[in-house]
């Protein structure tokens, strides 16, 4: 059994517009101990799906419509509110964005840390200090003792987000849920984060789901992507094998797109022609269809469904590229 | 280095330079006051001796000699922030008593109405907008936003008026003025208790529009707040709501509540003013409202003075209480 | 007094066109739009009704409304005719509350916009004058400034503009320094636009919005303002306004309290009308708050 | 090689700030020939937006010189900076921030050639139609307000905005950071396609070092406000002497199986506050070579093969 499974997930805002079906169908699993990436554009539902986990969705204002969300067999969307908190920071941990903001203004480091731990754990004051040094000493803080008493605006970027991580892993959670970590961080502080959440989750044995949109955070991350497009998984697999021959057009395209060090300089790049469908008023068929060099009149006509590509592969495409032999073809 | 440390270490120096940009602030009121002065009508003499004879024209002859009526104005001017730097505030006529004493004997009245109507606004306030954030559209909430609009638009001192009719005339539950029974001759707690129920209609009403402010603040900040990041971290903890109502969004609610408090000390002295006069409290309002009756400009332009003071020392104590409960305002640094 | 807090909310990306639909479909804006109406068709088509001079005394003392049809609102506590005083009140109500707010929101838009808009120096001194008059008590300074240059609608006006400013001022610097370096600004600049050209097409368009909501809002604190000077016995001696009918009723209070009582209800429905448009104006220009 | 079209000389810009000066731009000397893209690489805070805005003189330099054309630009008149200004060009980053809300796409374009007069309603309507077809965006677009469109189009009405003048130079800064990878390739296609068609030079900021080197014929890169290395794109991508750049490039990670076991030089630490810069070397203190010499003494900028290095160590 995995440790995560999502299946069929939707999740809606609805708005003056219309409903935005920001999450239109999502399935996803997550085994013990590894890291899964969801990747896609802003808009692509990635961040939604995260906060559905935790069931974080509805106090920003959007409503789980439909689907299940399999935590370690216990059907997360239907957990009463006391058993949802018994599991939050507890089983999952979730890190964020920015950390600044994150994190409360007006506690300290330490204050944060400890809540954490005696919101989940019969621990005293004194020992949930003791142990918040030690997990701070776990993310790498420079001089964690003194970072106690430390607000959140007097640290560094890189530093507020160690600080996140700690909080996070005050309970030794089975999944950790990274949105975005580092994309409000610079390159060199974000190599170092990256490096400590790989370390950490090979020592702590977590399970770990890391939505970017930063591909090559992916490769260097994760060991299967999940790529989303319009709140649809289109397609997903290990990434050694995903990355090297996507099977998607969506995919394809759009590591053609970031692979720019791979090109002759100045040479035109790769592009993606056209826009993101409106979330209003998606296509009867295969979203990605309007802007597919290989779009056929079946695309339009109805989603595709999900298919197994082999290698744990799976992609949900009418016509995708297949031959793996053949490989990336630079265009 | 912990950072509280380095606080309160800052804090004496923090002080230090806050008082001293209060005297720029003091000077500018000075001159407002003498400027004031200069473009009235009649010269300055007749306004501050008041109409109508009060003054002996000796004395207005040495006021006259005193200002230096005379010489070019930024001597006049020289001499005038002198006077008050000295807290020389001059002599009122009409009530046979330098200003600056008038002043002192009716300023404790003033406080305790202030913060009395302080205390109100700030429990009562928070209380009510944390209610109502946490139940958004309810009809606690639309309660609350009928209440705000009509206390917005009610004049404080027609208010007090109408509480006087109410709860002193119909219902004569509560004296109708002053600070206490005359000719009783209380003592102890007795006279604690007569103050007090002298205290709670004009407290009430000055307190009723501030109360209105800061559920409305409270209210809106705490909705901010829920959609913060932070608690949204706390959520994610497992935290339950409410604690993530008390401990982390009022803790961050209360900091524009306490920075609306500076702003508004001095829309509190102007309300005092009038629900004194409404109530015949006798503080500094009172007191302005017998200076205008006998054209007592000395002593008018003395409680300008004096208020803006008050004001200035109010805020100064706000700052230092923000300070102390946002750990982000760095107290060794200049203003932003 | 003004309580009512106006953020310096991100410049608006309303287009003027939809502005009067969005208004008229905003519960507020369109229940303030009917009570100002209210008011002005009193103050408009009230002369016509009560004629006369609101100080003469033309019936017995103290009737109480309803009581006798020739003076539909009764008479106050010297037998003058309350429904000519209340008329004679909204027509000054209304004049001094949008003359000083004029007056106010000149000054405290220049300020705000020399001040935001260059900053350092100029910015300083600016803000320093501001703080001062927000220092000061503004009603006891409005009260000084009636009393030494003595009572009139005049006095009144100017005194109540150069007390109300200072918010003003602050709203329009906050949104001139957000405005200032937001990136379509400096491209204008970028192209050689000249400051007042810059000022008057890029910036002030942008930073008007929020100032027009507050302005309505300070028409209604200028009213009450007005109200309690003239309360207060500072209301020109020839003009009856709502303040002096109830400073006047004070002294028979407990016997007859509608002689204060329906001037009150009169301030606070002109107040209620401005404020709610205010608030309606402040939902409809924001985009910020029309997202929710 | 030919005069230099953008020349700054040993250009300073200190900002005073809460407890000292912040140090955003120090004695940084570059050079863009006509046609020629320079690209300006570093991490939040090392001065790349501030010396984007000096070279557009939205701020004068605290010291140095600035000279567009062999004109300096701090003491030249009026008409010479009108010149410089319709010479010279620059795209925003936020193409959500750069448009005015208030003015309809027409409008935005046209104001340019308003402000410059030149010439009439017809002449100028037909200029900004042809110039908006260039870009990729249909005519009929003109009539309406930026925040109707998407954040590619709005990028592309920036750059349409930037080339109205029929500039010699453009300065991109952060022209796609805020724009979604499959949008990206479109506006940097569009913006190579128009550099070559007009023979554009241009200062390319970016912080994100391939799309710097794809863009660009020279690259600089910026620590703390001054300039660490500079090279032809080619020397500093393949061959980077500064310990910076070389973890610059380690740290950005690629999709391609074989950057993900290469061997990183990953810095400690975060970047230090530009008030107060660590003295001698900036970078020492995250430096993982750093000799006691570098703590000392801050290196010069010195000639070593086809780069220029800022580096005792290089």
């Amino acid at each position: 059994m995995p440790l995560l499974e999502i299946r069929g997930l939707q999740t809606w805002f609805e708005t003056r517009a219309g409903t935005v079906k920001a999450v239109n169908g999502v399935d996803l699993s997550i085994e013990r101990g590894e890291t899964v990436a969801l990747v896609g554009e802003s808009g692509s539902g990635k961040s939604v799906t995260a906060y559905s986990v935790l069931r974080l969705i509805e106090a920003a204002g959007g409503r789980i419509a439909g689907g299940e969300v399999l935590f370690d067999g216990t059907d997360m969307l239907r957990l009463d509110l006391a058993s949802l908190r018994a599991v939050r920071g507890n089983r999952i941990a979730m890190i964020f964005q920015e950390p600044l903001s994150a994190l409360n203004p007006v506690q300290s480091i330490g204050t944060q840390i400890v809540e954490a731990l005696r919101l989940h754990r019969d621990i005293g004051l004194r020992a949930a200090r003791e142990r918040a040094v030690e997990l701070l000493e776990l993310v790498r803080m420079p001089s964690p003792r003194e970072r106690l008493e430390e607000y959140p605006h007097r640290l560094s970027g890189g530093m507020r987000q160690r600080a996140m991580i700690a909080i996070a892993l005050a309970c030794e959670p089975d999944l950790l849920i990274a949105d975005e970590p580092t994309t409000a961080l610079d390159v060199t502080t974000q190599a170092q984060i990256l490096d400590l959440l790989r370390e950490l989750q090979g020592r702590l044995g977590m399970a770990m789901l890391l939505i970017t949109h930063d591909l090559g955070v992916v490769a260097e991350t994760a060991d299967r992507v999940a790529v989303l497009y319009a709140g649809r998984v289109v397609e997903q697999g290990p990434v050694e094998t995903l990355f090297d021959a996507p099977a998607h057009p969506y995919t394809r395209g759009l590591l053609d797109a970031v692979r720019i060090e791979e090109l002759p300089p100045g040479s035109r790049l790769p592009e993606i022609p056209g826009m993101v469908p409106s979330l209003l008023a998606l296509p009867p068929g295969c979203a990605f269809a309007p802007r597919c060099p290989r779009a056929t009149p079946a695309c339009d006509a109805g989603p595709p469904a999900m298919r197994a590509g082999g290698e744990g592969r799976l992609h949900a495409c009418f016509n995708p590229w297949l031959s793996t032999v053949e490989g990336r073809v630079p265009a | 280095m912990a950072g509280a440390a380095v606080k309160r270490r800052g804090l004496r120096s923090f002080l230090l330079r806050r008082l001293w940009q209060v005297v720029p602030v003091l000077f500018g009121i000075a001159a407002l006051n003498f400027l004031i002065l200069q473009v009235a009508p009649g010269d300055v003499v007749d306004v501050l001796a008041g109409e109508a004879g009060a003054a002996t024209p000796e004395y207005m002859a040495q006021l006259r000699a005193a200002f230096g009526l005379d010489q070019p104005v930024p001597v006049q001017f020289a001499h005038y922030i002198w006077n008050l730097v000295t807290l020389d505030l001059g002599f009122s006529f009409r009530q046979n008593m330098p200003v600056l004493e008038l002043i002192m004997s009716r300023l404790p009245a003033t406080l305790l109405l202030m913060l009395a109507a302080l205390a109100i606004a700030v429990t009562l306030g928070s209380l009510i907008g944390v209610v109502a954030a946490t139940r958004v559209r309810s009809w606690v909430d639309t309660l609350l936003s009928g209440f705000v609009l009509l206390t917005y638009a009610v004049p404080t001192f027609w208010l007090g008026l109408m509480a006087i009719v109410l709860f002193s005339a119909v219902l004569g539950w509560l004296p109708s003025g002053g600070m206490y029974t005359v000719g009783a001759g209380l003592t102890g707690f007795a006279l604690v208790g007569d103050v007090l129920a002298h205290l709670l209609l004009p407290a009430l009403t000055l307190s009723t529009f501030y109360l209105a402010v800061y559920a409305r603040l409270v209210r809106s900040s705490m909705l901010e707040l829920y959609g913060a990041d932070f608690i949204r971290t706390a959520r994610a903890k497992g935290a339950g709501e409410w604690r993530i109502t008390l401990v982390h969004a009022f803790r961050n609610a209360l900091l524009p509540m306490v920075t609306m408090l500076a702003y508004q000390s001095a829309s509190m002295l102007s309300g005092a003013v009038l629900v004194e006069t409404v109530f015949s409290w006798p503080g500094l309002g009172r007191l302005a409202f017998e200076a205008i009756r006998t054209r007592d400009l000395n002593l008018l332009l003395g409680i300008l003075f004096f208020s803006s003071v008050v004001v200035v020392l109010v805020n100064l104590l706000v700052d230092l209480v923000y300070v102390l409960i946002d750990p982000r305002v760095d107290p060794t640094a200049r203003r932003a | 007094m003004s309580g009512i807090a106006l953020t310096a909310a991100p410049p608006a990306a309303s287009d003027s066109p939809g502005l009067l639909r969005r208004l008229a479909g905003n519960r507020s804006a369109a229940l303030g739009g009917v009570l100002l109406a209210l008011v002005l068709g009193f103050a408009v088509v009230g002369p016509l009704l009560w004629p006369g001079d609101p100080w003469e005394m033309v019936a017995a003392p103290m009737l109480w409304p309803g009581e006798d049809m020739a003076n539909p609102l009764g008479t106050d506590v010297m037998g003058r005719d309350l429904a000519t005083g209340l008329v004679s009140g909204a027509r000054v109500s209304l004049l001094i509350g949008l003359v000083a707010t004029l007056i106010a929101a000149t000054i405290g838009t220049l300020f705000g916009a020399l001040g935001g808009f260059y900053g350092g120096r100029t910015d300083a001194v600016l803000m320093r004058v501001t703080e001062l008059f927000q220092t000061v008590p503004t009603f006891v300074l409005a009260v000084v400034l009636v009393a030494v240059f003595r009572p009139s609608v005049t006095t009144a006006v100017l005194a109540i503009g150069i007390v109300s400013w200072p918010a003003t001022a602050r709203l329009v610097r906050a949104q001139f320094l957000v405005l200032r370096d937001r990136e379509f600004v400096l491209a204008a600049e970028t192209l050689g636009m000249s400051t007042p050209r810059l000022i008057l097409t890029q910036i002030l368009p942008n930073a008007l919005p929020p100032v027009i909501a507050m302005s309505t809002l300070t028409i209604a604190h200028a009213i009450q303002t007005e109200a309690a000077l003239s309360f207060l016995g500072l209301g020109d001696p020839n003009v009856m306004s709502w303040g002096t009918i109830i400073g006047g009723g004070r002294e028979q209070l407990t016997e007859a309290w509608y002689v204060c009582g329906l001037p009150g209800i009169a301030i606070i429905v002109t107040v209620l009308a401005f404020n709610l448009l205010g608030e309606g104006l402040n939902d409809a220009l924001n985009p910020h708050l029309q997202r929710r | 090689m030919t005069a230099p079209l953008l020349e700054m000389r040993r250009v300073v810009k200190h900002f005073p700030a809460n407890g000292g000066m912040v140090r955003a731009v120090d004695d940084v000397s570059l050079q863009v020939a006509p046609g020629e893209t320079l690209g300006l690489v570093g991490e939040s805070g090392c001065g790349k937006s501030t010396l984007a805005r000096l070279v557009m003189r939205l701020f004068p330099p605290s010291d140095g010189s600035i000279l567009f054309d062999g004109t300096d630009l701090t003491t030249a008149d009026r008409a010479a900076v009108a010149e410089y200004r319709s010479g010279l060009q620059m795209v925003f980053q936020d193409p959500f921030a750069s448009l005015n809300p208030r003015e309809t796409i027409g409008r935005i374009l046209e104001q340019p050639l308003v402000v410059h007069r030149r010439g009439g309603r017809a002449e100028r309507r037909d200029r900004v139609n042809a110039l908006l077809e260039r870009v990729g965006l249909r005519p009929e677009i003109a009539a309406r307000y930026p925040h109707e469109l998407s954040g590619g189009q709005r990028q592309r009405v920036g750059i349409a905005r930037a080339l109205i003048l029929h500039p010699r130079m453009i300065v991109c800064d952060e022209a796609v950071s805020a724009l979604d990878v499959s949008v990206r390739a479109q506006v940097l296609n569009l913006l190579l396609e128009l550099r070559a068609e007009l023979g554009l030079a241009a200062l390319f900021i970016s912080h994100d070092l391939a799309v710097v080197r794809h863009m660009s014929d020279r690259v600089a890169v910026m620590y703390l406000g001054e300039v660490v290395e500079q090279a032809d794109r080619d020397s500093l991508w393949d061959r980077p002497l500064h310990p910076y750049t070389r973890a610059l490039i380690a740290a950005t990670p690629s999709t391609s199986p074989a950057a993900r076991r290469r061997e990183r030089l990953m810095l400690q630490g975060d970047l230090p506050s530009p008030i107060d810069p660590p003295r001698g070397c900036r970078f020492h203190p995250r430096c993982p070579l750093a000799q006691p010499r570098c703590r000392e003494e801050a290196p010069a900028l010195r000639r070593v093969g086809a780069t220029e290095v800022a580096c005792h160590l290089a």
